[in-house]
């Protein structure tokens, strides 16, 4: 090939580079091995100094879920297509332009808003973007937030917001957005939100709600209470835990011109073709994007996580609506259960009156001694959120024998720590 | 398969999965929370969503089954199989992210090493791993610009300096954190304009965020002297290195002198682009920047790995530690790759992109602007001439050329670069691979000089015909979710 | 695609795999053991040859893509992906067959589980998992036979007595097996002509080896008169029960007397067809034939799973234990369905087989024999008079068919059904999708009438064009590999 | 769909099936378990009672080898396409044709002959058929074994020859086939192989070779010292041990129309199309199989392994001649130094001058007492074939450490077998 270009060397296509910043010698790194066994065989020693969630017995969760992932799903987002497909036109990536419009055409109906993003990275990015998509629509620059949320969370908001918006614990004619997180990081659901809509839209600011889509099977849309933006992470439907590895993004709006304009991922819509009947796809008012005029569009676009959108979209098309309700309510058993099974085990269950979705915090002496009294018992019992809170994360996968052994457990652990 | 709409396969009562029931007794949600109608879900048997779905799958080309070199600045490379088998392992594909620290020792050891030699790569004194990809990395830093400045007493530096080649991200998210963006556009050369970059630089000056080699291919060879000019008025200079492919151990962020730099682990260290996303975005910085790192980072100690927030920590830029998936399979790239097989990638990518750069040049019609610079791992070219000649745009070439089985893109917004198509054709391509890509754009070049309208007419050879795009931008008609396609178009 | 031969794609000095290389002295080989000329495969890359088999993929038309219901006799059926997923694991995947007893206990249990249910299903003593496919099952059940009647110094039963609807492998492994076959043809009513048996039956008669329902998807209601037609001279009755999916839980094996029966695990229990296996056959045997089982069997013992030969074992009829993949799949899947589930699916495809039956038999040229019997879980249907219409034959209408994504099969030889075609829809498909597939035939029956050169023409629609098939039967010209075709059609 | 056919229910359907035939209860099996993630923690209950040879370290062979399985062999017959398509023509199964066209146009290769199957279900029966096809070619009833034979596979050609062919030790006239194993049950491979297939011509009888393709890399292919057929299993090409489901069986022969037509199995033959320069595929001499004239027909054919042909095909592909030579190279490395190891750490190694590929054997005091010994100590250590015969299996898969590892735990077994 050097001959066909009339190259003498690959040095000649390095001329640009000037002498002074060429790095002379090989790079520091391990020496590499070569055959894939060795490969597979260098990973496992490493993987198999993990312990994973089947071996343990875990009740982790605090924005990572260990729900059932289909077989299917998998399936489909192992398929060589898609995995290494990326921007191709809506022809020759038909299928994926289709897929993603599917997927966002199932959230919508969960969601009963008519618009729905391609996913961003993860539910903090798309709460953020949420927020200041209010914002810039209120030409506001405050935030209320309500519902419990989690440190790492408010923490990416804090930074996110920066400089433009700024927190504030008063409702009024300054505010561009009510937040409400629902599902609350304790796993509580809110009560009567639709007045904290009316009080919102009351003083002119939008109410955006963030929430966990595997809890729409039973609870209410909140575009049916009164959210003009929705939004959260769609790690439950479908993704494994993956160390975090899972998250995806998603925000929703009604179908208004001047809210559309403020989004600033990718929308999918559908378009006729030359051939009548025929479905095409392509981007929905793609000239508010930074892809198409730079720091002029709204925030920025690029890769995110669409895989894991068609992913959801499998999820949910498996499921159906009879399956999203059976999840939910197993899952609003499973949570009573366990927090009665902990209560009766001598745990301080906070806030056992209200309604919880997957997740409710005890009250301990000492969160760590706590945790790691259960890891000796091969049990991951909780998430620690401060010196004497722990997260306690239940879902479909556990059965009532799980949660036996867990309040059994808990039982003994606090026995030890009081004797 | 003309596959329908998933709604459209639907009946009622139909299931794909059956769900656990809890022998316990029901939770009763009050009125103001229950769903009172059930959301209007598709209802298959789950043959029928495998069926759906594998027909999609196949109506959607990725990098495994077409010569993937036309989405020049998205380093399309191949992602070995073997790779995909260490993330299915429930060893990481079930591991939770707050796991006591001795049950993730091998994770958190990956995640280490893969900084180490992140850290060899850019001479960078340390490199998070927490960005969920490259815009959200090229954020991050920005972010730890606008702390380190504010930790100085700074906060007046209110201008990022960019230029038009690099990618629109560092524009926008210098807007986002709250700076006006400055952009410097080519000089006669094809390089950015050091001149205009004098007249930018001042007390106001934040930062430069700049790509090199840009997106037209060409490395700038002042690179040193543009961050010593921002370094000159205290300034950083950060590093945008989704173009690293071509220059992987021949040349590292630090030998210019940046204080951040950033890479993509699915572009340059082959983890799939899975649609797009998701992905990976790597932050190198330099000491003084290490305390401003999101948190926590994975810090080796005689105990093990343990996880550490740095002191000034911008805080988190993504839940939990990043997208551990991507970083497992870079990880497993650069150990089956070695320090030789990394400058081999480099040298291979480039080689490659020479020689489908001297085949493309003799189409008649096409160009390339500044064709005395040397190009490193990709090209901007132009079809200016063809369109003079013929009125076939670009963007209808492509469309062509995917009947013919392979991708093909324009460029950024705006073309500055006019009928621009850039391509990038990395060391996974053979160059067979490269003489049928460049033999299928001579065949349309020669279609639209013979017959225009049938080139403007395309696709012909695709799952569907050409597209009406007019109701996406209006708001009357566009349909961004099913039910909003019915509401405008089959109820009414 | 236009896929080329792997061959032709071939590069030299190109690798697709690393291999391990031993830091050990090389063992040199002696003149007489050392092979001289490397052997000429192809060279390729990774990404290259998997490029190559991902199109190959995509031109192959699975259960999983397609209406897959035209391959009467063979029960394709929808086969959980969930399934797969045990397969994999190398708890299954990285077990070898001779690992102490104690360290692979769970297997032995599925093989011990999987045995109890088919025992239950079947109504038989014991069950074998050693065949590795339903040929094979049949094969082990004539040795069997042979076996037993060499125990009881029967040795001159020379004769096997089939049916001509039952599967060609009855008649095949009797002849393998050293027996005579007589083959019964249908009476005016499309049973096997009883008066024929009772004509062949004798002291020479070894066995009957009989399908019910036979392929015509007739039940012979008889049954029980053959099997103690033939056990009055002494000989035993083997049951091939590859048709047994619209029957399951509604009758049994040994209700109707039978000595032997066996199963196809690939058809009736779910187990993917993988291009033509590998599958898995079971083989049940009545109390007296127990002792002649292949070996081992998988006994349960107070500490746990054993490996037991029986005493008069016939031996290996495969190689270890069975193809225990397929065993954990069926496994799997018996364990979801349970009792009531495995009706439903008997019940369900026999509607779906009655349904289907009542939209072919409305298109205009489309006809069954012995119209009269119902049909239980497939028909045999004939284009008998579309052919004296038309010109055009069965499979010209199957090819046809295809244009439109689905798969379409005549029937076993020799046509005793003029111009067959034979449909088994199962439990796995919609009614939308028998519509569809019906629509198809119709669709194509109604070309052959108004252009029967244009269906006789097909393909439009595929891959390839219509393939000259004259070579294929000349010896001068055949080329069934590679170096054949190079050898006469290339070089020379 | 009842009501569109006029039938009252499904039971109409079941007319046929006389009334003391009917079950009329349901059948006794286990309780459903119906939901995705039951099954999984019910398979896995099962399967986690298993040790793997990824958990201990395995010298285990005897027909079922640890090669490594190239992650694109696994990619490819996993593929939905490939692994639920069945027996399309081949037309909509075009790609399946040429899959397995090109899977028996590289065994070709690498074993020098123009003719192999698609396909059957193991080396076993391949044995059994190749010595079928030979005496019916030559028209006698007697076959000569040479190399040693596992007593399973002997087990089953006793079996499979019976009653038409019987066995012999005496080389004369009425000997139809002379089949050799190389290498042979013990790993040794033949010397002069030329030899014996004179000495079977000079009878009149075919010669016919038993051997593992991977070893052809290195050593030579058959049909170069006068072979007539070749036959054996294709596992150790890309197919997992799957606790012996991976097994598949070839057979070759050269292109004469008498061999080709004592075939049982499909043969794949490439045919030109409608359009110059197109290939289809086809099957060769279909009129020889069961299919087409039943029991007058070659044996029998039906469902066997085409995936593992295909398999194997994608694994020679990725190999080239290259990959082959290596991997035969290292295994007669590895090979030669666990003998030179064991005798060195005090194990009689048999046939210790031959020319072993990848198996050999140790004479033991007590083979059970000495595998349960290194059980024990995680190690599996070979297959037991006598009362004091251990067969002991190293691939390319095995480290030198791995190898020093047995060698350590041999001499302290010995040693306290001694003591």
């Amino acid at each position: 090939m050097l001959e066909e270009i009339g190259a003498a060397s690959v040095e000649d296509f390095y001329a640009g580079i000037p002498a002074d910043l060429r790095l002379n010698r090989l790079l520091d790194l391990p020496a590499p091995i070569r055959d894939e066994h060795g490969l597979i065989r260098h990973m496992r020693g490493l993987l198999n100094r993990n312990t994973d969630t089947t071996e343990a017995l875990s009740f982790l969760g605090a924005g990572c879920y260990p729900h059932h992932v289909p077989a299917v799903c998998d399936e489909i987002n192992g398929r060589s297509e898609f995995l290494t497909a990326y921007a191709g036109e809506p022809y020759e990536d038909h299928g994926r332009f289709q897929a993603l419009f599917e997927y966002v055409s199932m959230m919508a109906e969960l969601l009963e808003m008519d618009v729905v993003n391609v996913p961003v990275y993860d539910g903090y990015q798309a709460t953020g973007t949420a927020l200041r998509m209010a914002c810039r629509y209120t030409g506001r620059t405050k935030v209320l937030l309500s519902g419990e949320i989690l440190p790492d969370k408010l923490s990416k908001l804090r930074d996110y917001l920066t400089p433009d918006i700024e927190l504030t614990d008063t409702l009024d004619e300054t505010v561009g957005a009510v937040y409400l997180e629902t599902p609350d990081m304790y796993g509580v659901v809110a009560r009567n939100p639709g007045e904290r809509a009316e009080a919102a839209h009351a003083c002119g600011a939008l109410f955006v709600v963030g929430t966990d889509p595997i809890t729409l099977g039973v609870l209410a849309a909140p575009a049916t209470y009164g959210a003009d933006i929705v939004c959260g992470d769609i790690q439950s439907l479908g993704m494994h835990q993956s160390f975090g590895g899972g998250q995806a993004g998603f925000i929703a709006t009604r179908d208004e011109e001047r809210l559309v304009a403020e989004f600033p991922s990718r929308l999918f819509g559908i378009a006729p073709t030359a051939v009548p009947g025929e479905y095409g796809f392509g981007d929905v008012f793609y000239d508010r994007t930074s892809f198409a005029v730079r720091e002029a569009g709204k925030e920025w676009v690029g890769t995110a996580a669409a895989l894991w959108g068609i992913t959801a979209g499998v999820y949910l098309a498996l499921m159906g609506p009879e399956g999203m309700r059976e999840v939910g309510e197993t899952i609003l058993a499973n949570t009573r259960y366990a927090m009665t099974a902990l209560a009766q085990a001598g745990a301080t269950v906070e806030r056992h009156d209200e309604i919880h979705f997957r997740e409710f915090a005890v009250s301990v002496p000492d969160a760590d001694a706590f945790l790691a009294d259960l890891a000796q018992r091969g049990i991951f019992g909780g998430v620690r959120i401060s010196a004497s809170e722990v997260l306690v994360c239940v879902t479909e996968r556990h059965s009532r024998d799980d949660i036996d052994t867990l309040a059994t457990a808990v039982g003994a652990v606090l026995k030890g720590a009081r004797a | 398969w003309d596959e329908p709409i998933i709604f459209e396969l639907s009946v009622p009562g139909r299931r794909g999965l059956g769900v656990p029931r809890a022998d316990l007794p029901a939770v009763h949600l009050p009125d103001d929370v229950r769903r009172q109608t059930p959301p209007k879900l598709p209802e298959l048997a789950q043959l029928h969503v495998l069926r759906h779905y594998l027909r999609l799958s196949q109506q959607t080309l990725g990098v495994d089954l077409n010569v993937d070199v036309g989405q020049g600045t998205c380093t399309m490379k191949y992602s070995p199989k073997v790779n995909d088998g260490f993330v299915r392992d429930p060893k990481i594909a079930e591991l939770h992210p707050a796991q006591p620290e001795q049950t993730v020792q091998g994770v958190l050891e990956i995640y280490w090493r893969l900084e180490q030699m992140l850290r060899s790569i850019s001479g960078m004194a340390r490199v998070s791993l927490q960005p969920g990809a490259g815009s959200a990395a090229i954020y991050a830093n920005i972010a730890m610009i606008r702390a380190f400045h504010a930790a100085n007493g700074d906060s007046h530096r209110d201008q990022v300096i960019t230029t038009i080649f690099s990618h629109p991200s560092n524009a926008a998210c210098a807007k986002v954190a709250g700076y006006e963006v400055i952009t410097l556009l080519p000089d006669a050369d094809g390089y950015p304009d050091i001149e205009a970059l004098k007249a930018a630089i001042g007390p106001r000056t934040a930062a430069l965020m700049i790509t090199n080699p840009e997106d037209t291919g060409i490395y700038n060879p002042r690179i040193k002297e543009f961050v010593d000019l921002v370094h000159g008025v205290g300034a950083l200079a950060c590093y945008d290195q989704a173009n690293a492919n071509g220059i992987l151990g021949i040349t590292r962020a630090s030998d210019a002198g940046f204080d951040l730099c950033h890479f993509n682990l699915h572009k340059t260290f082959s983890t799939p682009h899975a649609c797009g996303g998701p992905a990976a975005g790597a932050c190198g910085v330099s000491q003084r920047l290490v305390p401003f790192l999101p948190g926590p980072t994975v810090d080796r100690t005689e105990d093990g790995f343990t996880l550490v927030t740095p002191e000034r920590s911008i805080g988190k830029i993504r839940p939990f530690l990043g997208v551990t998936p991507n970083v497992v399979r870079a990880y497993a790239w650069v150990m089956a790759m070695g320090s030789e097989g990394l400058r081999a990638v480099a040298e291979t990518a480039v080689l490659n992109n020479n020689y489908l750069m001297h085949k493309v040049l003799r189409i008649p019609g096409a160009s390339m602007p500044w064709a005395d610079q040397p190009r490193v791992e990709q090209v901007r070219y132009s079809w200016q001439q063809l369109w003079e000649e013929t009125g076939v745009h670009s963007e209808e070439i492509g469309i062509r050329a995917a009947d013919f089985g392979v991708h093909y893109w324009t460029s950024h917004h705006p073309y500055v670069v006019p009928e621009p198509f850039t391509l990038e054709p990395t060391e996974s391509y053979s160059k067979e691979d490269l003489d049928e890509y460049a033999a299928i754009l001579a065949h349309v070049a020669d279609e639209a000089r013979r017959d225009p309208a049938y080139v403007k007419g395309a696709p012909y050879n695709q799952t569907i015909h050409k597209i009406d795009g007019t109701s996406l931008d209006d708001p009357r008609q566009w349909s961004p979710t099913w039910r909003a396609y019915l509401r405008k178009h089959v109820s009414s």
